[in-house]
């Protein structure tokens, strides 16, 4: 189906442009965008000097469609996002050290070391993870949701997915239901206009995604995920709507991550001219352009700020690298929620790690 | 003591902690205005409104989605599934998500919640409707997976399940649910991981899983009546975890072992009960660990096949006879 | 989300009435309706009888909707249903026998017994089934249409689905997948207003279905499902659209069952006014009386085509009742398809039943 | 022969197979223009074009879907998913369609389709890519099960999976894409149900599933080598049929037997030979059949947890030893 509605998408083109907050608030922003994208530069070194494995996911390119999402929340709300969340839980406010331990494998990791890059976890601040799992972050955003609708206690959630999860089928299931139940949720659908290698009018039919989600009760709306204030003040309106009217909304938030999928990814899926031409629209330099013009940034202050990201980013290189790996005797830890843990039932276990108890005269609790 | 079927047992397990915490809440298909497809929920949605009884789509797969995350906030969800073929959809969900958030997330978040459904043959319902599934789930770390035989059972193990923090996987038998049985008046729990002896018998040990719990029971009065064979009869009541040590207690006692269950052979319950039991009871087997199981076919419609398509009472007793060295029945 | 357009759908009230076919296929739609509800009210008679067993899911009401369906396809183009689709067999000219005796579970019967009433097969005819799984053959109607679309031999499939199955995964899923690949499936949603126990708007945020088949490319129209003629010229132009465009079309149905959901079912979430209204629109004494009108359908020639229905159905349940159960020895019959069957690896098989050649030495050939 | 890598020996299979039937066509995502995520289809799209080489939407169970609708049309899709954990959201399909569409419709039509995804762990995908799930596809009748650990069976098998008209779940791994192997140059068929001997050896026989074969290898070089004892080592490619006579055959000889498995102990793969073992070689037992498996947790990120929790060769090694009577390397 030819989607008649595709032109005036924003694209590499002109921006949008949203009005620019307080200068201290914007500069915030933008030390908020610079932090995540140092922080993945870095990431993306020490992956390739193997001192973090499995996959990694950058968002590079995508810092304005984070932070301006996840500045239009509040701190109660609740944030739930995917396997490329590294700038979410940043942007959050988890320390970069917590989010570079994870990713080095460390106990002092968000997750204990426990997760990796694709699952960082921060209960403190509402960061409900990091899920590697394409679309299975969708209906658990709405189960958020659905508790803050039980209690009545006026939170929202902000659940971000990405334009490949729109074909997953606990898209379409979850808006119906959060629609049918008025949940107070925003889906923010992070278009980058890839599901790894393919193209979102390669994977989808509708490839306007608000129209997804219409058709299932969700009203749609579309923002400039190149330009950090358009994209805040379409997901603040968003949230304080679900919030006030207990209904969802989906903001299409119109991207393009620079780099690879993951760091093994020869792109051979788009031109060098298509990234060029996305690359222009650089969402830190965009804004830094902008806030210079407004007089509110200067070349010194522009260094200072980056310096300070890359500071925070060094010592939280140094933190991971000098933090220890998990003991072998953590490896049965928190599978259960127990007085005492349950290490397995029988002599399969490694040596090394303590097998517990044996399965004979497991003292199961029932947690009262 | 009351004399109740198990569908009202589980009733009044759901009924008694939703009095009992507000956090406590029901969704489902067709749990509320229908009452359920088996009638559980019968009156709860009059009781408790649709706050807490919430009718759902058919969903299955983002139902235990919305019930995890909201068992992250701390609520919790019972979620019923209509019968557990149907669980297979949201297999990704319970397996991929409930099961594993806790460890994956070092520890720092828990998923109370429930997962409801009943599984088994013996009322036609053919081969989409009529499967057991609990060693797919039995085989998953993170999960507890309750199978209850009797109305106390079913009460005592629900409302512990309610109240444990970890997601549990609670199979029910749908020929069980008219069933009769005393239950104890107050307050009932059953604790994970604690067999039930259902007879004393001191020739061999024969373990029941789920109904079969039952069909092994009668089978052990037959073989006691018409054959002089004292069997005690072993009702695990939960698979994870599994009170291995009443069975090797058991065997240490009878010698020889048998499993009955109703799902396939392969990898099924008592696959894993009898690679357990020769690991740990080998000096006390006279023969090897003996499995009565369900035919390794989908579950036929015909009435004449899905008879012979998992274990009755004649078969248990021809498997405990021939277990004895005895003849056969057939 | 309130649903706009829905007041001008078909309900009970005025009907929606397609024009009328040459009298010679107008009879015969008669006839095949007939034949359908007559089959069904012995189907539940004999039910209550135990002669059948499990769930028997009857259509009564929603006659038109399986006659005009059917009557609108090619005997080359494929057909699947759900598990209340003893009426798409029976239009699609599988013999009352081998349905009835599929209903009694005998060997006569379309699947030899193994699938019962939610389970009728009749390749011969293309009669692809009945389904159990709420939204499981969506995708395998979709398959169908792959292999149409894969060969080019210009057939279609006309995949048939409840309202309620329009809230499973698989449906969006499909829908995307169907209308990227441009198969030529046509997805006939019968909206008989419940999905068991569960009123559509009380199911679906959009009750509007078509919409939930257009926010994932497929374009939606709808009939009146009450109408046999309605019905059969809004199948007939989407399959023929769907086979020269090779595209998706859904058509949805609007109709009624007037039995309750299953055999058990003490409907306490409908009034008995809101039946009453709809069995004023019976689909079959509503034709009936339209042929009496136009001067094709007598009293005679009525009584007549019902009587062949009712000796058709007669003869089937005594088909039925003396066609012989399933022996023991077919247990495993066709659980694989091979030269030797495997019959299981142990001894675990209930005795009479011979396990065949254990596991030790399967000879499994490839097959070539 | 040729010395080709795991996934090139996948490649050859699949282009073998398309080249000879052109009914068999590939679906997945990322198949094509990303050619594959791990390669495996590598150049396939280009030669086939995109009629025969589809990517796909993330969608897992609705492509399984229409593969079962393909295949009952007669058509040999071969569906890949992306990893074994995703195959949890097509579960339904697998196995409530596919697996019992001929059985349930009375063996009026077969459904020709094989599903191929990777498992397992070693590269800390963590806890949502990294699992083994053999065991839940092994208990489901109406499926094939393979689990190649060499190129030449991966080659071999596959292409019989892609001839054989029952669906197939056909389990590659991870870890094995780049390994090199000796394959032959012609035309290469490994029956199902036919299990390899990799080792000869007298003293204990050592079963390895998936990877964990050539663990077993290793190992089993190791305790000759080191501690003199003559470990047999076999690979039953299958699970489903599974060999279980060239099992036998080796436990009568060796009288010990172990099996070493990368996935969850309970209800696992082990379980089911163990309990397949003792049932009917037990007199040949000189003792309990003993199983090293996966750890009963859900794979965790850390290099140091992550390496703890699957055998590795001194695992498997100290097993040896341990069954054999000798001190642990603990
Ligand atoms: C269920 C599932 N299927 C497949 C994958 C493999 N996979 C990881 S990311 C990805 C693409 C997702 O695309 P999109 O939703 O657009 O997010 P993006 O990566 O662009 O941020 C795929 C297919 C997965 N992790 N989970
Ligand atoms: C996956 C799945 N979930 C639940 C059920 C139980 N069930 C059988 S029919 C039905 C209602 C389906 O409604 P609809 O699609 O509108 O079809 P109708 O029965 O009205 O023809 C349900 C929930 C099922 N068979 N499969
Ligand atoms: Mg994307
Ligand atoms: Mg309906």
């Amino acid at each position: 189906m030819a989607d008649s509605r595709s032109d005036d998408r924003p694209g590499p083109g002109p921006p949008r442009t949203g009005s620019l907050p307080e200068p201290e608030t914007a500069l915030e922003w933008l030390s908020a965008m610079l932090l995540v994208r140092r922080f993945e530069e870095r990431a993306g070194e020490s992956y390739t000097r193997a001192k973090i494995g499995g996959f990694l996911h950058l968002a590079i390119g995508e810092e304005a469609a984070v932070v301006g999402a996840v500045r239009a929340i509040r701190s109660t709300d609740w944030l739930i996002s995917t396997y490329r969340s590294h700038g979410h839980a940043l942007s959050r406010g988890t320390p970069p050290n917590a989010v570079m331990a994870e990713l080095f494998g460390r106990t002092t990791g968000a997750s204990h070391g426990r997760g990796g890059s694709m699952h960082i976890f921060d209960v403190e601040r509402r960061f409900m993870g990091g899920w590697g799992i394409v679309g299975g972050n969708i209906p658990i955003g709405a189960g958020f949701a659905l508790a803050s609708s039980y209690r009545g206690d006026g939170e929202a959630t902000l659940c971000v997915l990405g334009d490949g999860a729109t074909n997953q089928g606990t898209f379409s299931e979850t808006m119906n239901l959060a629609a049918l139940w008025r949940l107070p949720v925003v889906f923010l659908v992070t278009n980058n206009r890839f599901g790894m290698g393919t193209a979102v009018e390669r994977h989808s039919a509708v490839t306007d995604l608000v129209r997804k989600g219409e058709g299932f009760g969700v009203e749609g709306r579309r923002c400039d995920g190149m330009d950090v204030c358009d994209t805040q003040s379409a997901v603040a309106e968003a949230i304080e709507i679900c919030r006030s009217d207990q209904r969802p909304i989906l903001v299409e938030a119109m991207t393009y991550r620079f780099r690879g999928h993951s760091m093994a990814d020869p792109e051979r899926y788009r031109t060098k001219e298509q990234v060029e031409a996305w690359r222009e629209r650089d969402p830190i330099e965009g804004f830094a352009k902008r806030l210079t013009e407004a007089g509110i940034l200067g070349d010194d202050l522009r260094e200072r700020l980056d310096a300070e990201a890359v500071a925070a980013v060094d010592a939280a290189v140094k933190f991971a690298d000098s933090s220890p790996e998990p003991a072998p005797e953590s490896l049965y830890n928190d599978v259960y929620a127990l007085g005492g843990e349950v290490k397995g039932w029988l002599s399969t276990d490694p040596p090394g790690v303590d097998p517990g108890p044996p399965a004979n005269g497991i003292p199961w609790e029932v947690q009262q | 003591m009351s004399d109740l079927r198990y569908r009202e047992a589980l009733n009044r397990a759901l009924r008694e902690e939703m009095l009992r915490d507000p956090d406590v809440f029901l969704m489902g298909e067709d749990i509320g205005v229908f009452d359920g497809a088996f009638k559980v929920t019968e009156g709860l949605l009059d009781e408790f409104g649709d706050r807490r009884v919430r009718d759902t789509p058919i969903s299955e797969n983002s139902i235990v989605g919305l019930g995890v995350g909201a068992a992250m906030l701390g609520l919790r969800p019972v979620v019923e599934l209509m019968t557990i073929n149907f669980s297979l959809l949201a297999m990704d969900q319970i397996v991929n998500h409930a099961a594993h958030i806790r460890y994956m997330f070092g520890g720092a978040v828990s998923v109370p919640m429930v997962i409801r459904m009943p599984q088994g043959a013996g009322n036609q319902l053919g081969p989409t409707h009529s499967h057991c599934f609990e060693a797919l789930y039995m085989h998953v770390p993170g999960l507890l997976v309750a199978v209850p035989s009797t109305p106390a059972d079913a009460l005592g193990l629900l409302k512990a399940a309610i109240r444990d923090d970890n997601p549990v996987v609670f199979i029910e038998h749908e020929s069980l649910y008219s069933e009769r049985g005393e239950v104890p008046d107050g307050e009932h729990l059953v604790h994970f991981g604690s067999a039930a002896i259902r007879r004393e018998g001191s020739d061999l040990t024969i373990v029941g899983i789920s109904r079969m719990a039952r069909t092994a029971e009668k089978a052990a009065e037959r073989l006691a009546d018409e054959h002089g064979i004292s069997a005690e009869v072993i009702d695990p009541r939960t698979l994870r975890p599994l009170d291995l040590d009443s069975i090797l207690a058991s065997l240490a006692k009878t010698n020889r072992c048998m499993v009955v269950e109703e799902g396939w052979p392969h990898g099924g319950i008592g696959a894993n009960i009898g690679a357990l039991v020769q690991e740990q009871g080998f000096d006390d087997l006279d023969a090897p660990v003996m499995r009565v199981t369900g035919a390794d076919v989908p579950m036929p419609y015909a009435k004449a096949l899905e008879r012979l398509a998992f274990p009755d009472v004649d078969r248990v007793v021809a498997a405990g006879l021939e277990l004895m060295g005895r003849t056969t029945a057939a």
